[in-house]
């Protein structure tokens, strides 16, 4: 299914919470707010016509006024692809988790957790993954500042 | 109950082991901890990041061009591999196209690290089943193909080859029958490795029915290439997104099928990754067939700095463990602005727990090699 | 010899307060200590470096080739090595038990080399229970291998410990079963006895018997392969599974003990299939033509070469396909073994 | 009857096995003898980083491309007074307009990547076929290549070493 008809398609179900649609983009691609995520997330992995059944990667990146969550999805049944995007506030980042829906979101969750801070609600197991437990700040975030040392290890 | 250092409460009959960060077995530095009953494993939690070296954020302060050899780290097995899925991404990017002999010479390259890659997996999971023998055969096999890499490339494991547009060189006069000899020299070989190890009943007793990854549970968990394909589903981005031209190629997708006990067992990907090589095989032979003869593989290449467009992509490759990924985004700068790899044994790891609770740690050990996972992949 | 203890009495104020048989005693044992203490070190060398040679030459490889030519005295440079290590003994250990452990590991398979018949006249001591002799002993190993595990305070140690036990203790029995199928025939439990009993040539050998004892042989054989840690059994040690099993923790002198003592005992259980099954030192010919060392090392070595080749073929099992083997397949088998060996004295 | 099937096929798979590790007893071995022999390396082959100073005009091209930054360049403009100097006859007689004060090469910083001697214009940057430089000391892997000093410093330590008998003296 073409991207432009899944966003239809999620207009359609979701109204005014389906942000734009982004179909110039190379990966076209539709910006929701946090608040809608689960429910949204729901729908597609359930629906039969879209059945996203696999989240092919988690990222988030670190924009000058927001945090962006990028869910990159795709359907092993229906062979077709889409994009979500959750933009998510730097001072309080708090965002659903989708992890009861898609399994491998867990670790994906607890990666940008770790490296970017953000605070996935309802995450089972929300621990830093990559980094050591006891690691200040949040590296990959643009104003992180390299500590110069860690234990008494040179960094 | 999860499994923390600390505050765990246990039966009287288990115990905590720590099996890593160093452990024959665990194929680098990853850290299980397992909740034991005698040899029954009960619970199990990976723990990672021992082998972090921060790439995604050295990505972000080189530019498009020397990311190359931060992307040859990734999965040090499959350095052709990583290459390609990083520069597809950035010429996608960057919208470059490239001429067809350097598609040509890519898959060649990515096919030749296919099987070296494979043959890595498959020699040590005979050696963490303590068959140590086939390990050195597939070494000696792999070696030629290293010997390959090393002429037209420079480097043995980490080549800096295939450049963001193009080819770092041209092949040597001569190399293409040295690789028609390998392809000649090689098929044999998988028959020995079969009668050595593949159809030996006691590897059959110890791989067959273990571990059983259903599909469903392997698609949730993002669980991708051979380890997929062993669950019998039956996707391959080679086949169902054809890139850098193997849509030209005629070959089949190998899954499992359970032939020795249920689909989706430690035996069934092991055999997935036997099969491919062969499957991989086919596909060198047409692209060498094929080859163009004529042609500039750095036409394409930028001369001066390359700044993408404003934009960000996600696109993925099919590495010999699985869907490698990239989302990249640019900001019109030459440096990435945010570069986040996909890794596939990410996802492996993370579903063990789903595979390895019930069996014993012998069989941890054998669920750990068949998911063949190298942790340079996992904690980037 | 006789001559050299009459002048050390003569010469010492303390050996002429003692009785005179005593003295005469002491000094056999000592002598035949120092013996097979030399053979059994030579022997656990030169298995080592049979053991690495083959294994070269079995993966496309040479092996060790820098020692000596062809490396031939690469076991010499690793003993030098091994016994000039840090004595490392874990700070959480028990020490004492952990210091005891190879001790007894390594004097187990030493005291079974007391009743090998080499030859003919070639034996320390002719017990009369020889076979049983050998049974009992070399469960002693276990009883170290058990101490070593435990005393290293370590989880992987204690499960090779606690595998080697259940291991150890399960293939006793079939190799117990199918030593009496040899005993059906020659009613003595003495090595030399049994030997003598196949003397004659080929087809008086006791595995070519009759079918059952054909069949027994190979029973021992495996069961023995389990008995002494081989591949496909070598769970107790297990290098990819428990790191190191049972000596995880040792180094230096105290893992050479363990080592010695492992190949020590593979020649053991090769020796003693030997002499139950393959006519000991006997020759193939009635007419034995060489000296009954010969033949009985022969015979030994291919069974240890065997047990080498094995080992690079093969893949490791699991604990429970380990009893499954004992309890189910070798211990039917055996009890066939003795039946059918039965039945076929008496018609 | 399954039962003696499995361990017909066992007995058979075994030997089966076997029959393939003795078939390579007798196969020649395809291990070299390492420190007595060794292969020839490649004619791309990357190892050890050398650079001819004598051939580098200072241009930092290979320390701006270093993904690692590992090479670290001080170059300082000659003197208009003084004697002009070119690179060697084989990179063409190019002036060497800078003098190169510092040329250090962390090779322990280095991955080998050969982006550096892509970018060199005159190929005085190399990578010679030596790969057997382990040391004891992550220190010694530093290599300095630059010989040349700068005037001023050199007539420092001069003036420095002329001044010292004097303020002793004083």
């Amino acid at each position: 299914m073409e991207p432009s008809k899944i966003y239809e398609l999620l207009k359609k179900r979701f109204g005014e919470k389906v942000g734009e649609f982004d179909a110039e983009a190379i990966d076209p691609c539709v910006t929701v707010d946090t608040g809608s995520l689960p429910d949204l997330a729901r729908f597609l992995f359930e629906d039969e016509t879209l059945a996203f059944d696999s989240l092919m990667c988690l990222s988030a990146v670190d924009y000058p006024e927001t945090l962006l969550l990028v869910y990159s999805l795709h359907s092993l049944k229906n062979f077709h692809k889409f994009t979500v995007k959750v933009e998510v506030s730097k001072d309080s980042p708090r965002v659903p988790s989708v992890e009861s829906i898609w399994k491998t979101a867990n670790w994906h969750e607890r990666e940008a957790f770790d490296l970017f801070g953000v605070e996935f609600q309802d995450h089972p197991d929300l621990t830093r993954i990559l980094l050591p437990e006891d690691w200040e700040g949040y590296p990959l975030r643009k104003d992180y500042e390299t500590p110069d040392e860690y234990r008494g290890m040179d960094i | 109950m999860k499994l923390q250092d600390d505050n765990i409460d246990l039966k009287s009959d288990e115990m905590i082991l720590n099996m890593g960060p160093q452990h024959p077995s665990t194929h680098g530095v990853l850290r299980l901890i397992l909740r034991t009953d005698g040899e029954v494993v009960n619970d199990v939690r990976p723990v990672i990041g021992y082998l972090h070296r921060c790439m995604e954020k050295h990505c972000e302060n080189v530019t498009y061009i020397t990311a190359v050899p931060y992307v040859d780290r990734l999965d040090y097995i499959a350095g052709m591999n990583n290459e390609l899925g990083y520069a597809l991404t950035v010429e996608k990017l960057a919208g470059i196209e490239v001429p067809e002999r350097v598609q040509y010479i890519r898959v060649i390259m990515a096919e030749l690290n296919r099987i070296a890659s494979h043959l890595i997996a498959i020699g040590t999971y005979a050696l963490d089943l303590g068959a140590v023998t086939l390990f050195l055969y597939t070494m000696r096999d792999r070696e030629r193909i290293i010997d390959l890499f090393e002429e037209v490339a420079g480097g043995r494991l980490l080549f800096n080859y295939i450049r963001v547009g193009g080819l770092a060189h041209d092949l040597t006069p001569g190399w293409v029958d040295k690789a028609n000899d390998f392809l000649e020299y090689f098929p044999p070989k998988i028959t020995e490795y079969n009668d050595l190890f593949t159809y030996q009943k006691i590897f059959i007793e110890r791989a067959a029915n273990v571990g059983v990854l259903h599909p469903d549970v392997a698609v949730s968990y993002g669980v991708t290439g051979p380890n997929l394909r062993g669950s019998g589903v039956a996707w391959d981005i080679r086949k169902d997104e054809p890139y850098s031209g193997y849509e030209k190629f005629d070959f089949e997708v190998p899954i499992g099928r359970g032939e020795m006990g249920t689909v989706g067992d430690c035996w069934d990907r092991y055999y997935v990754r036997l099969r491919e090589l062969e499957e991989s095989v086919k596909i060198l032979r047409q692209a060498i067939d094929q080859l163009p003869r004529e042609g500039d593989v750095q036409s394409a290449m930028p001369t001066k700095t390359l700044k993408p467009p404003k934009g960000d992509i996600y696109y993925r490759v099919e590495n010999p463990r699985g869907d490698l990924g990239f989302y990249i985004v640019s900001d019109g700068t030459p440096k990435p602005y945010r570069l986040k790899v996909r890794s596939p044994c990410f996802t492996a790891v993370s579903a063990i727990r789903e595979m390895a609770v019930g069996w014993m740690i012998a069989d941890l050990v054998a669920i750990l090699g068949s998911l063949d996972i190298v942790l340079g992949e996992v904690d980037r | 010899m006789k001559e050299f203890i009459d002048g050390l009495i003569a010469s010492n104020a303390f050996l002429q307060s003692v009785p005179v048989d005593l003295v005469y005693l002491a000094a056999m044992v000592t002598a035949t200590v120092a013996v097979l203490l030399v053979v059994l070190t030579l022997f656990s060398g030169l298995g080592t470096y049979a053991e690495r040679k083959v294994a070269g030459h079995m993966q496309d490889r040479l092996g060790p080739m820098r020692v000596g030519p062809h490396g031939i005295l690469q076991f010499l440079a690793d003993g030098i090595k091994l016994f000039l290590k840090e004595d490392i003994i874990p700070a959480l250990a028990d020490r004492k038990l952990f210091i005891i452990a190879p001790v007894v590991v390594f004097s187990a398979s030493f005291a079974s080399y007391v009743v090998v018949p080499w030859s003919d006249t070639l034996i320390v001591s002719d017990l009369n229970i020889g076979i049983l002799y050998i049974l009992s002993i070399s469960s002693v190993a276990v009883i170290g291998i058990i101490m070593g595990g435990w005393a290293s305070n370590n989880k992987w140690s204690l499960y090779g410990a606690m595998r080697a036990a259940a291991q150890i203790v399960s293939y006793e029995v079939p190799i117990a079963l199918s030593i009496i199928a040899v005993i059906l025939y020659t009613g003595s439990l003495s090595m030399q006895d049994i030997v003598e009993a196949q003397a004659g040539g080929l087809h008086k050998w006791f595995i070519f018997r009759n079918p059952f004892l054909f069949l027994g042989f190979f029973l021992y054989f495996i069961a023995g392969l389990a008995e002494v840690n081989r591949v496909p059994f070598d769970l107790p040690e297990a290098e990819s599974e428990l790191v190191s099993g049972y000596n995880t923790e040792y180094s230096g002198m105290r893992f050479a003990f363990f080592f010695m003592a492992e190949y020590a005992n593979m020649f053991i259980v090769c020796a003693i299939g030997t002499t139950l099954f393959l006519g000991g030192w006997n020759g193939i010919l009635p007419d034995p033509i060489l000296p009954g060392v010969v033949w009985f090392m022969g015979k030994g070595l291919f069974l240890m070469f065997i047990m080498i080749w094995l080992r690079w073929t093969l893949p490791r099992l699991r604990v429970d396909q380990l009893m499954y083997v004992s309890w189910k397949v070798l211990l039917p088998l055996s009890f066939l073994v003795i039946f059918g060996s039965a039945l076929w004295i008496l018609l | 009857m399954n039962y003696l099937r499995e361990i017909g096929q066992a007995v058979w798979t075994v030997l089966v096995g076997m029959k393939v590790t003795i078939g390579h007893l007798f196969v020649p071995a395809v291990t070299l003898q390492y420190p007595d022999v060794k292969w020839t390396t490649p004619e791309r082959w990357r190892g050890r980083l050398h650079n001819n100073i004598d051939d580098c005009i200072g241009c930092q091209a290979c320390s701006r491309i270093c993904p690692v930054s590992c090479i670290t360049i001080k170059a300082e403009k000659r003197g208009k007074d003084e004697e002009p100097v070119f690179t060697s006859e084989e990179s063409g007689k190019k002036p060497r307009k800078l003098r190169v004060t510092q040329y250090d090469i962390d090779l322990s910083l280095c991955c080998f990547c050969g982006f550096c001697t892509e970018q060199c214009p005159t190929e005085c940057l190399r990578m010679i076929p030596d790969y057997e430089f382990s040391v004891y000391d992550k220190k010694e892997l530093v290599c300095s290549y630059a010989v040349e000093k700068s005037p001023e410093k050199i007539s420092e330590k001069i003036s420095e070493k002329e001044g010292e008998p004097e303020g002793s003296s004083g």
